[in-house]
């Protein structure tokens, strides 16, 4: 059975009670802030995602985005503050320069980039935060485990 | 005069469709009067433009209407030009212009003018006449 | 133009203005061009330059190397795409500009493998980087050897490279990862891409740092991705698309398409190309307001 | 072997109504390493945190986990708690099972919470495995202030800092402080007169025996951090010896060149050497450089020839100095909206449109026209004015979006000056809304209405343009809905107030934020007013939006408070999250040194024994480095780390997940 | 010689004539040539303020796509063309959407290639007014002469973007390159009451009325203006009124000055020539 063929049977056949394992990296100043907004005022999310707080996102390695792929993540957000508002003046602008390539290097090999998730939420976004949270569950969900690394042999 | 508001009013069929047609949106102006101060033909309107635009926002979209403003208005642009909000009375004014001209109704009838100007007047007073007041 | 760089290599070394020439020399049976570290004037007939001087010798410029280092300044034999790496290595602080002499080689091309040499340099055994080329006239030099050179490239690159690249973008992410796969499932870890690479001159590289083990080391297609995803990402914006990595993989993996990939990348989103200027940062450790995406929400 | 110990929070119902606390406890026994873990109702109570110190003692704990509500409101409290139990703070670690868990998965079977906490909880554990104890930095801190910009918010900090027994250095760009507030008149509500309430804290400033006085002076350069900054600063040169000078004006009533008053905005002359005002502080001349006859052609010299003490002298040059201090406040100002923006009104070719402060000046007993409301195109007096409010502000399309807040207060200021000064003289207000929302302001307003007769027109006004020697204002007012048109004698525009032009340049050497109208950010809009992102660094008076002078006065005594906090000890402790080098596999590529938005990262030499460098390193500045981790994603061969979020603990806390 | 791609509209090929022929005569005088579209239509007269009415950009439209045959370029004179070729233009090459459904109602098909220019633009940033200075052989001398720019050629300012909305000076800068002494007068960009001559002459009248009365209050000897309705409203009202300043076209005052014989340039069309002052400032 070629590999695209398991694929699909796994797909079909988890979809109904697949629970996708998202994981999120965050910086501690907005998004972390923003999810905690959520919580303040009692939104309801997916309940999907594992955050990884982090001081800003221009801490984030391209390193941790691979390593969760690799420990069995379905999906991986990254998240911070919108440019201008880094706490720390310019390690958002930093980090999109590196998503810029890191994006376009996940996209050459083949990652199905809706799997891999960017996007700016200041800490009086929690409505953002909840949207994006139900999106990109309900979107990895429909895409089914992420058997491209999971099936990878090692 | 007395105005009894509700939501329906306020987001009533008629001013959403009015504000659809001119791409204004009501919210944006704060009121100034900028527009009616400037306005070379507000002093023979029945209803100025910025309180056009008022019975807008409340919904009264039959006042404005029934007003000879925007028949009087003349598309000179004036009220956006100096308005600090980007809004357009004067394209409001047309979309009601053309809410009423769409019915089929006419607002002037070409025998009814005087030939002296049919005879010397520019050509594109006449074709911009009638685009204006005919349907 | 052999005569004149050995002639230029006996003054630098007689005149104590280096102590080392970097260069290329014969190999026993005379079928290829290795590297040749020339201390003694009298020695400088070995030196040669033709076609098959692919090798990029600035790797012995870096910290790699530091029985080279040690034999004193070194004037190093550069065709223009090895100047690329050795003006990065400069812009990292790796090489000072005034502790190297930079003998700059007009070229028309090398082949693409020596193997294929007979003689003639014809296109067909040209590398891509070559019908690209527009450092045939050395850019960063202390002296030029070899007459200047009238070749202007196609202004939008072309070649093989750049054709498979566009065929894999235009393929569906799924059919991508398949190639992919396929290439680095052959990986066998021998780290001869790290080794072949000037850029690669970490004092210990990520895939030996081992608390945390951010890269598997054992050569299964899990480790093998990351560690070719890592690498690619260490490169963006620096590399110089010399091809060293993938002349030298026993494997064959297609390593120039996912670098020349980031090349272009970088280019699109930063307008940067790297090997040009020495004064300039390369791009991945500097930004700007202003740069542009359309994925983050 | 680490012995952690994990403490779950019910927090009453708010964690407990989703999740299994119990559970989580139940299951975290099972992890390696954890040697105790217990539910309880209210952690962060004091009953609660007497049971994790006792916890700590009993099982002998070298690490703690709580999970509860975020890090953000009680991630202090554990750790203080931790620390007094005798184990370093920073092996005390949050999971987030409120917020971002019971609170926002509202599931009653619970189960929904109790996995994501059980998770949470994990990663968080196996985190706090690769946790290293940290200690917090100490730098020292110099004592010394530097104020930029002497005006009253300036001023203010100025003596509140030097009162406190700190060191001051007040740094000017003109040649007097005072600011603008020395062009006022009267000041509302109270209508005292604005100079004789400043004047004396000018004189105060120049006296004062711990501030130095630098005016005619401008910032260059501002290194360093916190504590310890390294400021240059440029003393233009005045050609007047200010030791000798002794401010007695002969040389100023000599001198026979004549250029336009910035002080009086235009209205008024003031001579090549000059003081800008009568009460300058420093009451020293300085010379118009640019438009001096001996400066640029060597011919004239009077000014030298009368000067008794000879102090005049056209040799001087500007003056860089280096000052060390340890923290800086910033005052820099505002400025009115240029005349360019008011097209439709004028401004700027109609002589007798003016601005608020020209008015004034107008108004001022030691103005122009010697206080009396004379319009300037003809000098006769103004039967009738128009004053324009929102003239730029409110005005998004040709000025800007924000209201300029002061304004509709002095414009009613303006109207009752002119009425005690011109008694039967009419005055019309077009206003769009009155905010006077302010103690007295309300009254104030009124009173300029009913007492003073000024009429109020609610409407903008759309042209200004002048007929047969009158302004004609022609507006709406939207109350009547009629067009309304005045033939005045003047007009004055309520100019919106804006930034500094410069603002943004400043704000780049200070490392600090600015918003789209280059007016400064504040740290945070309610709980750090004055503060900026580069601790060490705060913000006083309308450099950071529109506001009137008690307020000015108010965030200058608020920044000089926190400059005595910072001064107050020789060392301050500084958080320990900060990256650290790797001297071992550091390339010294620098990339970390480039990327550091705070050039926190140096370069720096080993050397052998004979003073040859054998290896160049990256070294981290702790007092400068704000732990953003931008370096260590930089690094390519990670040999730079961010303590409190290793390498090792985010991999440990992705590997749990 | 340059040619420029021009588009004279109804107006100026019938009641405004003068208008067309004089400002031709003068290009050629200057060195370029301003010449027909080989083809065209009415552009409507008025831009359709309602952007649902994508029917009224089809005849501007339709003119922009002749134009593409002819240049990148195309230029009007009346006020009004311009305004309403300058709009749909922007509208086309901002929106692809109505740009390509006003293309499906056409024949031909509009790529969004040409920048619309007004003949003054071409004077001031192709010719440069140095230049024209130096084509002038009949300096203005003393000429007290009020521009009135009315609403279509300056607004809206972010459309048009031929000079400041509140304060432009183009005419004015053109007039003193033409040896006269332009008169600044308040009233230079309100309206003239436009196209309500046909069923509101009253208000035409009082508008109009303004005009000339702030135009004359500043000393004005004559009036040029760039829009045949603006020219009609103020001579109409005028006579009504019993004054009699000369209301003319700008290039009508260009060609005197640059040296044109007068009968050629079409003042007894006027009903108040300006020739007598002329004579009797002795410039004729």
């Amino acid at each position: 059975m070629s590999q695209e063929n398991t694929e699909e049977t796994q797909a079909t056949e988890t979809t109904e009670t697949f629970e996708p394992k998202i994981m999120a990296f965050v910086c501690n100043w907005c998004t972390y802030a923003g999810a905690d907004l959520a919580g303040t005022s009692r939104m309801e999310y997916r309940p999907n995602v594992r955050i990884i707080k982090l001081p800003c996102t221009g801490r984030i390695d391209p390193l941790f985005i691979i390593k969760a792929f690799e420990n069995g993540a379905d999906g991986v957000l990254v998240s911070g503050c919108h440019p201008g508002d880094c706490h720390y003046t310019a390690g958002n602008y930093h980090a999109k320069r590196r998503w810029i390539a890191f994006r376009s290097l996940m996209e050459f090999t083949g990652i199905d980039t809706r799997r891999l998730q960017f996007s700016w939420i200041s800490a009086s976004e929690a409505l953002k935060w909840v949207d994006l949270i139900n999106n990109v569950t309900d979107e990895i969900k429909a895409l089914g485990p992420f058997m491209d690394f999971k099936n990878l042999k090692g | 005069m007395k105005i009894k508001l509700s939501k329906s009013d306020i987001d009533g069929a008629l001013v959403t469709q009015i504000s659809k047609v001119s791409g204004e949106d009501f919210k944006q102006c704060y009121q100034c009067g900028n527009c009616s101060g400037g306005c070379p033909v507000s002093y023979a309107m029945d209803i100025p433009p910025s309180q056009i635009i008022r019975f807008l926002q409340l919904g009264r979209f039959e006042l404005v209407m029934e007003a000879n403003s925007m028949w009087v208005c003349v598309g000179c642009l004036q009220c956006y030009s100096r308005c600090p909000k980007g809004v357009s009375a004067a394209n409001i004014l047309e979309a009601a212009r053309q809410l009423s001209l769409r019915k089929g109704t006419d607002h002037e009838r070409i025998e009814d003018l005087p030939v002296s100007f049919l005879k010397t007047a520019p050509q594109q007073a006449i074709v911009c006449g009638f685009r204006k007041f005919v349907s | 133009m052999e005569k004149a760089l050995r002639e230029k290599a006996r003054e630098l070394l007689t005149t104590g203005e280096a102590n080392v020439i970097i260069g290329y020399e014969w190999n026993r049976r005379k079928t290829r061009a290795t590297p040749a570290f020339i201390t003694k004037a009298d020695e400088v007939d070995r030196l040669i330059f033709n076609p098959l001087c692919v090798n990029n010798l600035s790797i012995y410029l870096t910290r790699k190397n530091k029985d080279i280092l040690r034999m004193g300044k070194p004037a190093i034999v550069a065709k223009g795409c090895d100047i690329k790496n050795i003006v990065v290595l400069i812009s990292e602080g790796q090489v000072k500009r005034e502790d190297v002499v930079i003998i700059g080689m007009s070229c028309n091309g090398v082949v693409y493998k020596q193997g294929l040499w007979k003689g003639e340099l014809r296109p067909e055994i040209m590398p891509v980087k070559c019908h690209n080329c527009d450092v045939r006239n050395p850019h960063l030099t202390d002296f030029v050897i070899g007459d200047h050179i009238d070749f202007t490239p196609p202004e939008t690159p072309r070649g093989m490279v750049f054709d498979k690249i566009a065929a894999l973008d235009a393929k569906t992410p799924g059919e991508r990862w398949s190639f992919w796969l396929e290439e680095f499932s052959r990986c066998i870890k021998c780290y001869a891409c790290r080794q072949a690479c000037s850029l690669c001159y970490c004092e210990r590289c990520i895939t030996e740092k081992n608390v945390p083990q951010w890269i598997e080391t054992s050569a299964h297609q899990r480790g093998n991705i990351a560690w070719n995803l890592v690498r690619a990402m260490h490169l963006a914006g620096r590399c110089t698309f010399c091809g060293e990595c993938e002349r030298s993989c026993p494997a064959n993996i297609k390593l120039n398409l996912v670098n020349q990939k980031l090349v272009l990348t970088v280019k699109d989103a930063f307008d940067f190309k790297s090997g040009y200027d020495e004064k300039i940062h390369p791009p991945m450790i500097v930004f700007s307001p202003d740069d542009t995406e359309n994925f983050i929400k | 072997m680490s012995r952690i110990g994990v403490f779950i929070c019910q927090c009453g119902t708010n964690i407990a109504d989703t999740v299994d606390t119990e559970k989580v406890a139940e299951e975290m026994k099972k992890i390696p390493g954890v040697v105790h873990t217990q539910d309880y109702k209210f952690m962060c109570s004091s009953p609660g945190q007497k049971m994790l110190k006792e916890a700590v003692k009993k099982h002998r704990l070298d690490g703690m986990i709580v999970s509860a509500c975020s890090p953000h409101m009680h991630e202090k409290t554990f750790r203080r708690a931790c620390e007094s139990a005798g184990i370093n703070p920073y092996m005390c670690e949050i999971a987030n099972i409120r917020e971002q868990c019971s609170w926002v998965h509202h599931d009653k079977t619970k189960e929904t919470g109790t996995v994501k906490s059980l998770d949470l909880t994990r990663m968080t554990i196996e985190r706090l495995k690769k946790n290293q104890p940290l200690k917090p930095n100490k730098i020292p801190v110099n004592k010394r202030a530097l104020i930029i910009g002497g005006g009253i918010a300036g001023i203010q900090a100025a003596l509140d800092i030097a009162d406190g027994g700190r060191e001051v250095l007040l740094v000017e760009k003109t040649p007097s402080i005072g600011g603008n507030m020395a062009k006022l008149s009267e000041t509302f509500p109270t209508m005292d007169c604005s100079q004789c309430i400043l004047t004396p804290k000018m004189v105060e400033a120049e006296l004062h025996e711990n501030i130095t006085l630098m005016t005619y002076s401008e910032v260059e350069k501002i290194e360093g951090f916190i504590g310890n900054f390294r400021v240059t600063i440029r003393k233009k040169a005045r050609y007047v010896n200010e030791e000798l000078c002794t401010g007695c004006g002969d040389c100023w009533d000599k001198c026979p060149f004549k250029q336009d008053s910035e002080f009086e905005h235009g209205l008024k002359k003031r001579k090549v050497i000059y003081t800008p005002f009568p009460q300058s502080v420093p009451n020293i001349p300085v010379i118009d450089a640019p438009n001096c006859a001996m400066l640029q052609k060597g011919k004239c010299g009077v000014c030298a020839k009368v000067c008794g003490p000879k102090a005049v002298d056209f040799e001087q040059k500007d003056i860089v100095v280096e000052e060390k201090v340890g923290a800086i406040v910033v005052a820099t100002g505002y400025d009115l909206m240029p005349n360019e923006h008011f097209g439709e009104y004028g401004y700027g070719r109609i002589k007798d449109v003016i601005n608020g402060l020209q008015f004034e000046r107008l108004a001022s007993s030691s103005g122009p026209t010697g206080g009396k409301i004379l319009r300037p195109s003809d000098g006769k007096e103004p039967q009738s004015i128009v004053f324009i409010q929102c003239a730029g502000s409110r005005d998004e399309k040709k000025g800007v979006s924000y209201c300029s807040k002061i304004c509709c207060m002095y414009t009613a200021k303006h109207t009752m000056l002119y009425r005690h000064k011109v008694h039967d003289g009419q005055s019309y207000v077009f206003y769009m809304d009155i905010r006077s929302g302010g103690k007295r302001y309300e009254e104030f307003v009124r009173g300029a209405i009913e007492k003073d007769g000024a009429m109020y027109l609610r409407g903008r006004v759309s042209r200004v343009y002048e007929k047969d020697g009158k302004v004609i204002v022609q507006g709406a007012d939207t109350l009547s809905d009629s067009q309304v048109e005045i033939e005045a004698d003047m007009v004055v525009l309520a100019t919106a107030l804006v930034s500094r032009p410069g603002a943004d340049t400043l704000a780049q050497k200070l490392g600090i934020g600015y918003d789209k109208h280059k007016f400064y950010n504040e740290y945070h809009p309610k709980l750090k007013p004055v503060e900026t992102v580069t601790a060490g660094i705060f913000l006083a008076g309308t450099c950071l939006g529109p506001m009137d002078v008690p307020e000015s006065v108010a965030q200058g005594s608020a920044a000089a408070s926190k400059v005595l906090v910072l001064t107050s000890s020789d060392e301050m402790i500084k958080d320990p999250t900060t990256a650290i080098v790797n001297d071992f596999t550091c390339n010294a590529c620098w990339d970390c040194v480039v990327a550091c938005p705070y050039s926190a990262i140096e370069k720096t030499d080993i050397k052998d024994r004979e003073g040859n460098v054998i290896r160049r390193l990256a070294h981290v500045n702790d007092g400068v480095c704000t732990g953003c981790g931008t370096c260590v994603a930089a690094c390519r061969s990670k040999a730079i780390d961010l303590k409190g979020y290793t390498d090792e603990q985010v991999y440990a806390a992705i590997n749990a997940f | 010689m340059l040619k420029i791609p021009y588009y004279p509209g109804c107006t100026l090929s019938t009641v405004a004539k003068e208008f067309d022929t004089s400002a031709k005569d003068s290009a050629i005088k200057m060195g370029f040539e301003i010449e027909d579209l080989p083809q065209w239509n009415c552009c409507g007269a008025t831009f359709p303020l309602t952007p649902d009415n994508i029917m009224g950009l089809t005849a501007p439209a339709k003119v922009l796509a002749g134009a593409e045959k002819a240049g990148d370029t195309l230029t009007t004179l009346c006020s009004v063309c311009y305004n309403v070729l300058k709009r749909t233009n922007r509208v086309l090459k901002d929106d692809k959407e109505k740009l390509s459904t006003v293309n499906e109602f056409m024949e031909e098909e509009y790529a969004g290639g040409v920048e619309v220019t007004h003949y003054l633009e071409v004077l001031r940033d192709q010719i440069g007014f140095t230049k024209v200075t130096e084509a002038v052989s009949r300096p203005l001398k003393g000429v007290k002469t009020a521009a009135y720019y009315g609403c279509m050629l300056l607004r809206p300012f972010e459309d048009m973007g031929i000079d400041r909305a509140e304060a432009p000076t183009i005419m004015e800068d053109l007039l003193k390159a033409l040896g006269a002494t332009p008169v600044f007068f308040p009233d230079r960009v309100e309206c003239c009451g436009a196209h309500l001559a046909m069923d509101k002459p009253d208000i035409v009248s009082k508008l109009s009325g303004n005009v000339i009365d702030s135009a004359a209050r500043e000393g004005a000897e004559i009036i040029v203006t760039s829009c045949p309705l603006c020219q009609y409203n103020l001579e109409n009202t005028q006579a009504e009124s019993g004054s009699a300043l000369p209301i003319v076209y700008f290039t009508q005052i260009l060609g005197l000055a640059l040296g044109q014989d007068e009968k050629t340039l079409g003042f007894e069309k006027n009903k108040f020539s300006p020739l007598a002052l002329l004579r009797y400032k002795e410039l004729l």
